[in-house]
Formats: C-alpha cells, structure tokens, sequence
C-alpha cells in the first residue's frame, strides 16, 4: 500500500518535470541525436585516404632538388614523424621561428626540395600544392593519434606568440564585431546543433585542437588546421588571413598550449 | 587515374567484416560551378568484391551514395582469404585493389 | 529441394560459366539498372524492382540516425533475420528515390552499412528480397542546418 | 639578529603579496602593443568585399576585445559610454512601421549567409537569427549563444515600449550591453530597414508561430 502511493507519488513528479521540462527535453534530445549520428559515422573516416596519399608524397622525390621528405625536422629530430604533431607549434632554431605543422613543412619543402614556399601560400585550398600538403599533414598527424598534447612555452618566442595568440583570440572586427572568443568562450553554447568547445580551458581546448585536423562531411574535404582557422575568420566576416601567417600560429599556440594533457584524436571526422 | 581504396577485412568467429572506403566525388549532377554551370553526375555505379575469386559481395550506387563511400558487409570467411573489390563509375573509369583477410 | 531453388541454381550456373568463360563482364554480370535509378518516386521504383508494394516487417531493420547532422553523410544500414538475396535504400523526398541496392550471394550476411545524401527530411526506406517477396522497414530521418551557415 | 632578519623578510613578502593582489584587483585597460598590431596588420589580405578596413576597429570592438577590464568595476564608466555612442546610432523606421512580414522575417532568420569574402557584395545577408536563438518552437536545429525568443511577444506584450525596444536592440543591441555577441544590424546595414521590420514581425506579429 505504502509502496504504492510512493510509487504514484514518484510517478506524479516524473509527469510534472517531464511536463515542466518538455522543452529542454526536446532540445537534450535533439543533442543525444546529433551524438548518435556522430558515432555512427565515427567508423570508417574517409580521412585515411588522404593519409595514404600523404605517406606516398612524404617518401617520393618531387621538387627542383628531386628529394624526398624524409629528412624533415618536424621538432623531434630529421625524419621523426610519429608523434611530431602533438608538440607542435614549437620553436625551431634554424629558422628563429615558431612555426606550425604547415609553416614547418612548408621550410622542409623549401629546404629539402627547393619548392617555392610563396606558391603553396598563393595555392587555393584543395587545389595543387596544397593538395599535396593536405595529405601530407593527414599523414603526419595520424602518426600523433592517441598521444597527449604536449606544447611547450618555455622559449621566449614560444611564450611570446601564445600571449600574442590569447590577445588575438579575444579580437574583435569586420561587420559583425566577431572574435574567435564571440562562439568559443563559454561552456554548453551551441551555434544550431553543433557543440561550441570553450576554447579559453583545457577541456575545450583539447575538444577543438585535439580534433583537427579532421574530415569535413559537409564539404566532403579534409581540412588541415589552417583551412580550419581560414574558413573560422571567413565566417567571423574578416578579411583573409594568410596561409601560415604569425596570427594562424600565434591562435594555435594559444590553442594547443591550452588543450595540453590532453589526446590527439587526428585526424578527426567533423559535421 | 582513381585513387586507391581502402580495404580492412578482419575475421572474426567464422565471419569476416569488410570495410571499404572509396574515394570519389559522387557527383549528384545537382550543383553548379563557380560559372552557374551544372556540374554533371559523376558516380560509382557498381561496386564487386570477391573474396578468393569468388563473388561475395554486390552493390550498385546511385548519385545519392555519400562522396568517399563507405560500404561495410560481413561474409562467412577465414583468415587468409584474398579479397578484391573493384568499382566502375558512369564515365567507364574503374578501380580494383586488394587485401588479405586478417 | 524445391523448383525455384533449382531453376535459380541452374541461372547461376550458367551465369556463372558465361562469367568464367569471358563471354560476360562483371558489369554485364550484374548490370547497373538504370531504369530504377532514374525513376523519381518511390512508387516507380518498387515497380521497376517488381516489388509490388513491399509489405512492413519487423524482419527488417533500419539502422539510421534520427537526426542527420549533415545531409552529405546519412549513415545508413540494413540487417534483417530473413536470408536476403536483394537489399535496397530509397529516399522518399530525394531527386531519386532508390540511393544504392545489394546482392547477397548465399554465405554473406544479411547485413550492410554504407552512406548516402539526403536534401532534407524525409522517409528513409530499407527493403529487403527474401524468399522472392519483398519486406521493408520504414525511418524518418530528420536533416538539420548545421554551422554557421555561411 | 637573525630574528629580525626573518620579520624583515616576512614583512617584504607580505608587501608584495599584498601589492600583487591589488594589482589583480585593478585590472587596466590593455596597452596598445606594436607588436600585436604589426601581427594583425601582416597576417590578412583582403579578399572579395572583405577589404583590410575590416581589422580597423571601432571604439566598440577595441574596448570589447579587452574582456578583462571590459567586464571589469573599472571599465563600468566606458561601458556607459560605448552603449551611449551606439543608442546615438539608432534610427527609427523611415515610414513609421515596425512590423512586416513575419513570413520574409523567418527567412532572414534562418540565412546565415552573407557578409563573407566569398559573398558578392549585392548578395543579401542574412540575420544568422537561429544560429545563437530559439524562435520558432517548430525549429529544432537553433543555437543558445542568445536568448529564448520562443513566445517573445506572448510573454512581452506588444506595448510600444516592447515594439521600439525591440527596434533598437535588433538595430545595435551593443546600445543596451556595450559587449553583447550580437551583431549590430543597422548600425553596420546587415539588414535594410524592410528587413528589420520582417524580423521585428517573426517576433512581435501575434499571428507569427513565435507567439502560437
């Protein structure tokens, strides 16, 4: 008897927050359905044809200088790919730079091969030589997948370009008044459907830096982190940021030094 | 010429789970160029796989199949078991490439 | 053994020596059936597959998500209890309704996964040749504008 | 002597813990730093319509792009100031009408086009609406950067107050926030004034499905 009131008692509250709550209901659900979708495409990342392509680009000999990749330094020593992504942006003496996977390998081109740096800065997205450093960068970054990120500000220069990178996060401009900081600053914000990972915090951070660069399947692309970057000021309405320029590294610094300790999931597999 | 697939055939209890992933536009002869051109169908039409020479798997895509298909079956097989899967799109270009089942 | 079956094995066996003969190509073998991918509705398309009007069975499942993040993507699978000879997914409220259809030679699972677009919500239709008959199963997915939207 | 030593060194730590902790306190407006702006100035090319003058900022986007102090006590007089510059932009409808057609209204609000540099310039601009708000109940696919505005003139009423309040915070809502995430629509001509008085009609048309 008791436990039958208890259990109408139980029931009556379960209607009544289900009724208060409808709405929030609805829109949790809608969330728990993306995830769902997420996962079912999770198996199977069309990235791994790209990588394929990268590993072939990485070994066979192409420029003025006919040589291969396979000497490039990419912070871990000449030649050493597995797990060069997740220290990177870092400093390089040989070029008194902090430079990103992308600004990296394009030196090893220049340096190694003879390539022009300027024309793959010039090259539109999924065209021509940037179609070579894409797959060459899905290549790299496979070879990182599972490591925790670990970026180092201990040089000045590293340190100076996070700071610069945390103040360009934060800047606003074009006609919308948008800064990186506008969608990314704040934990459970959505734009749509789509999660926005509070950038300014470690969890966040390794939610957006650990994922990209990843296969887009609205585009049916993969996007390196610099037409990640590009396509974000595109739609935050700001004019366009250089291939490999000191903002798009400085905001990775930002970005990866804030997500360290956490894992690399690239390349990963994006709405 | 096509790129190469991808091709992950693991066995498991008696069955094996093929996994493919093509890369190809899979143009649906829906969108327009830069020029307000319509670009036209370009598809995977048939897709074969054999395992040991045999026929274990048949598909046939429409435009409507996702760019870079994925395509994932299950056949009673064994470890060893050579598998070739081979596509031809509507324009007559084809692709064939193997893996060993693991 | 029953008639059916043996005629059935009899076409296979001759298809067959054709095949390993040279005198048909694997395209010729299985030959894309242009009619029933250019046919617009759902309707036309089950004629074309000689399905009639295929009967709902809990036989078959949909596997699709209820809420498509991008409609470039729908992951899509079928599985069903039945001993499948033929599969088939068809989007009511595409272009053209039928995505991609599958033969399962005997020793196959009835089972397959793969991807299509969808231009927006629509019913999501999974049929499945068994026996001869054909069964389905029915799914709306819903395709939601995602991103910024630029 | 070894004692007073130790008060000696006590005292100075205690001073600069208590120095380093007002110095927290008073968060100062962020120095211009050359540095920061050769970085920006060499970092982006224009492209299509969206030229350099874009990373040139206004009084708004320089003082909101400080969070720290922008939030802070001390930033509290500019912030008055910056919502004042932005009410003095503010014009009212031309032909006196707030409310056009809720139905043209829910386009705009589902367009988040526009405005890009792969846009043409006479390409319409969308007000991105559900991108960061719920409107519409039907619209399941709506962000949460913004309010709810399910219901909006259900629960508002539809007084002239609401009518014109609303009016001006579509038109530049840094008037009544000085760092608010919307974007100021009039005051950057986003939407022209029919547009406006579309998406013033998905919020405040008692026959629009936002008030059902």
């Amino acid at each position: 008897m008791q436990r039958k009131l208890t259990l109408g008692l139980a029931t009556g509250l379960v209607v009544t927050l289900l009724t208060m709550t409808s709405s929030v209901f609805a829109q949790k659900s809608a969330t728990d359905d993306i995830a769902k979708y997420r996962e079912m495409i999770a198996d199977g990342n069309p990235s791994e044809l790209y990588e394929a392509a990268g590993e072939d680009l990485w070994k066979k000999p192409a420029g003025p200088k006919n040589a291969t990749l396979e000497k490039c330094d990419l912070g871990l020593g000449a030649g050493v790919v597995k797990g060069a992504a997740a220290q990177l942006p870092r400093y390089f003496k040989d070029t008194n730079k902090v430079q990103d996977l992308e600004s990296r390998l394009m030196t090893c081109m220049q340096v190694l091969q003879g390539r022009d740096p300027q024309e793959m800065i010039d090259a539109a997205f999924q065209k021509g030589p940037k179609k070579d450093m894409e797959a060459i960068v899905a290549y790299v970054v496979t070879l990182s997948k599972g490591d925790k990120i670990k970026v180092s500000t201990a040089h000045p220069k590293e340190k100076e370009m996070y700071d610069l990178g945390k103040r360009a996060f934060f800047f606003q401009g074009g006609p919308m008044d948008f800064s990186c900081a506008s969608c990314h600053a704040e934990n459970g914000k959505r734009i749509r459907l789509q999660d926005l990972p509070n950038i300014t915090e470690q969890k966040g951070a390794a939610m957006g830096w650990g994922y990209w660069p990843a296969y887009r399947v609205s585009s049916g692309q993969f996007w390196t982190m610099q037409q990640r970057l590009n396509d974000c000021y595109r739609q935050q309405r700001f004019p366009f940021p250089i291939y490999g320029s000191d903002v798009t590294i400085a905001l990775s610094m930002y970005m990866a030094k804030t997500a360290n300790g956490g894992t690399v999931e690239t390349p990963g597999l994006k709405r | 010429m096509a790129d190469p697939m991808r091709v992950r055939a693991a066995e498991n209890g008696g069955t094996v789970d093929v996994k493919i992933l093509m890369k190809h536009d899979m143009e649906a002869g829906q969108r327009k160029d830069a020029a307000g051109k319509t670009i036209p169908q370009w598809f995977i039409s048939t897709i074969n796989v054999k395992a040991n020479g045999k026929d274990v798997f048949n598909g046939q895509f429409g435009p409507a199949v996702s760019k870079d298909p994925f395509l994932n079956f299950k056949y009673k097989g064994a470890k060893g078991d050579k598998i070739t899967v081979t596509w031809i799109d509507n324009k007559a270009d084809k692709r064939t490439d193997e893996a060993t089942v693991s | 053994m029953n008639d059916q079956r043996r005629s059935l094995l009899k076409y296979s066996a001759v298809f067959g020596l054709m095949a390993s003969t040279g005198l048909i190509s694997l395209a010729q073998a299985q030959e894309w059936n242009k009619a029933a991918f250019e046919r617009k509705s759902l309707d036309d398309v089950f004629k074309i597959l000689s399905s009639g009007s295929p009967e709902k069975s809990a036989a078959v499942t949909l596997n699709a998500p209820d809420i498509a993040e991008n409609g470039a993507v729908v992951p899509v699978g079928i599985s069903t209890t039945l001993k499948a000879e033929q599969m088939a997914i068809l989007v009511e409220k595409n272009p053209s309704a039928l995505a991609a259809q599958f033969f399962i030679p005997a020793g196959t699972d009835s089972f397959v996964t793969t991807r299509i677009k969808m231009g927006q919500t629509s019913n999501v239709y999974a049929l499945v040749k068994a026996d001869g008959k054909w069964n389905m199963s029915v799914k709306e997915v819903k395709v939601t504008l995602g991103g910024c939207g630029g | 002597m070894k004692k007073t030593n130790i008060k000696k060194l006590l005292a100075i730590t205690g001073f600069i813990l208590t120095s380093s902790l007002i110095h927290n306190a008073a968060v100062a407006q962020q120095k211009n730093d050359p540095k920061f702006n050769k970085m920006i100035q060499d970092s982006f090319r224009a492209e299509g319509i969206a030229g350099l003058d874009r990373i040139d900022q206004d009084a708004t986007q320089k003082f909101c792009s400080d969070t720290q102090f922008a939030n802070s006590k001390k930033g509290e007089a500019m912030r008055v100031k910056i919502q004042k510059i932005n009410m003095d932009t503010i014009k009212q409808p031309s032909d006196g009408n707030y409310i056009g057609d809720w139905k043209a209204g829910e386009r705009i609000a589902q367009s988040g086009r526009g405005a890009t540099w792969t846009d043409k310039a006479d390409a319409a601009v969308g007000g991105g609406c559900y991108n960061c708000h719920a409107i519409d109940p039907k619209e399941i696919s709506h962000g949460n950067i913004g309010p709810s505005l399910s219901g909006y003139g259900k629960l508002r009423g539809y007084s002239q107050e609401i009518i014109t309040y609303t009016w001006n915070r579509i038109n530049n809502s840094k008037a009544y926030n000085a760092c608010s995430n919307m974007p100021r629509f009039g005051h950057f001509k986003l939407l022209n004034e029919k547009q406006m008085q579309d998406v013033m009609a998905l919020l405040l048309d008692p026959e629009s499905p936002v008030n059902k």
